[in-house]
């Protein structure tokens, strides 16, 4: 299955699901509709202005970009096995992200609404906890710090073993 | 070989460091790193390994030229 | 709690949340980000090519405008409520739909994502169950039918009483 | 009192049309349609009733003037 291959990525990109420019989200959406998909479900992940009680100025990502966006495409294809997703794209942002703009992209797209929800919700789980991909808080204080980590380890006692949304 | 460091690491190691020293599996890895900076422990711990973009376990053995990248958790989107 | 009456109806219709105009989900889309919103989930859903194994030419959705927009706009207020969410829309299009064309879109938006994904489904379940909106399917071998009716009071007994998705 | 009714529902009725019989309730206004088609019975069952945009149920009291809608199941989206 190679659906999740078939959005072009930017052309100054060298990474098909990691984008240091903004994500292009009307473009991304116009690429997901599919004559036998009946249901298609956008998720995305933006810039809120407060976390934890504290103003936020803006977001800065890092991802390790190589072993991300394969991981991402890896992702996508189980999940388009799994659902039989006509299509399935995923796109994440590095670099500083503005309140309001997207950080992360999911889109899927299947004959019934079922599939592309529960596909689309495993999809952005899996790369929040997986894909080597940080985010850093800027504070409007000043201040700033790596944050909202992942830490399912204190609960599974494996790095590589997550407690995901979709699950429970 | 060479070390590569993410996200919060880079506030307790350089971006990118030689080890010159011998060492022969991410477990004797760890155990330099921690060496030279104690304070790194915890979030070590929570780390995992990659070389040549490939997740490796502790006693995956190194070879002089790999690069290794330290993982710290994710936390994306 | 009145998010969900922001966004603007196109000039040309008088019920907010139908439309005899193809649904705009690029505008649509973009009212929805919110700064106080980390998390935006659309759904779309779109004329398949195919239904219980026939081939589909196109769809026509007829609706009692009235009654559809205002239960529309009620179901949006209490998922608002219930999900405190920051922004909810929905638009259902009536009249000929072709392959790949939206019929309906709903739009939430949250601080956190399981809010926004949870009260997506609430929503597209309840129009698709309660409103009075009819789906007409016309085949390719120029037949049609008046289909995929809600089923519900075969098990429930009660034409108030529906089974939905999001429940189970 | 008019009558309007929807979807599959103008396959066995008209669009729009005047019941002239004094008709108290939902109930009554339910006996005459199906004396007028029987055919739409098992339709009948399943659809439900609205005055002025509102659902109503059986026991509704009718007045001359009422628009009664009636109101197949839904199959939005």
């Amino acid at each position: 299955m190679t659906s999740s291959r078939l959005y072009p990525p930017a052309a100054e990109d060298s990474f098909l699901h990691i984008s240091s420019l903004p994500l292009e989200i009307v473009s991304m959406l116009a690429s997901a509709h599919h004559p036998g998909a009946g249901a298609v479900v956008l998720f995305s992940g933006e810039t809120r202005n407060n976390s934890h009680g504290r103003d936020v100025d803006y977001l800065e990502y890092e991802a390790k970009e190589s072993m991300a966006s394969k991981m991402i495409g890896d992702i996508l294809d189980e999940a388009v096995k799994k659902w039989r997703l006509k299509i399935a794209i995923a796109r994440h942002r590095t670099g500083k992200v503005a309140v309001c703009e997207s950080a992360v992209i999911v889109i899927t797209a299947s004959p019934h609404r079922s599939e592309a929800y529960e596909a689309n919700r495993y999809i952005i789980d899996r790369i929040k906890h997986e894909v080597p991909i940080w985010k850093c808080e800027y504070f409007t204080d000043g201040t700033k710090e790596w944050g909202g980590n992942c830490n399912c380890q204190k609960v599974t006692g494996d790095a590589n073993k997550h407690v995901y949304e979709w699950e429970t | 070989m060479k070390v590569q460091v993410y996200a919060v690491l880079k506030e307790y190691f350089h971006n990118e460091f030689e080890i010159d020293q011998s060492v022969n599996t991410i477990r004797e890895l760890n155990a330099v790193l921690l060496d030279q900076n104690p304070v790194a422990e915890k979030l070590l711990h929570l780390c995992r390994f990659a070389v040549n973009d490939e997740f490796v376990d502790n006693n995956f053995q190194l070879n002089p030229d790999d690069v290794i990248s330290i993982i710290p958790p994710s936390s994306g989107g």
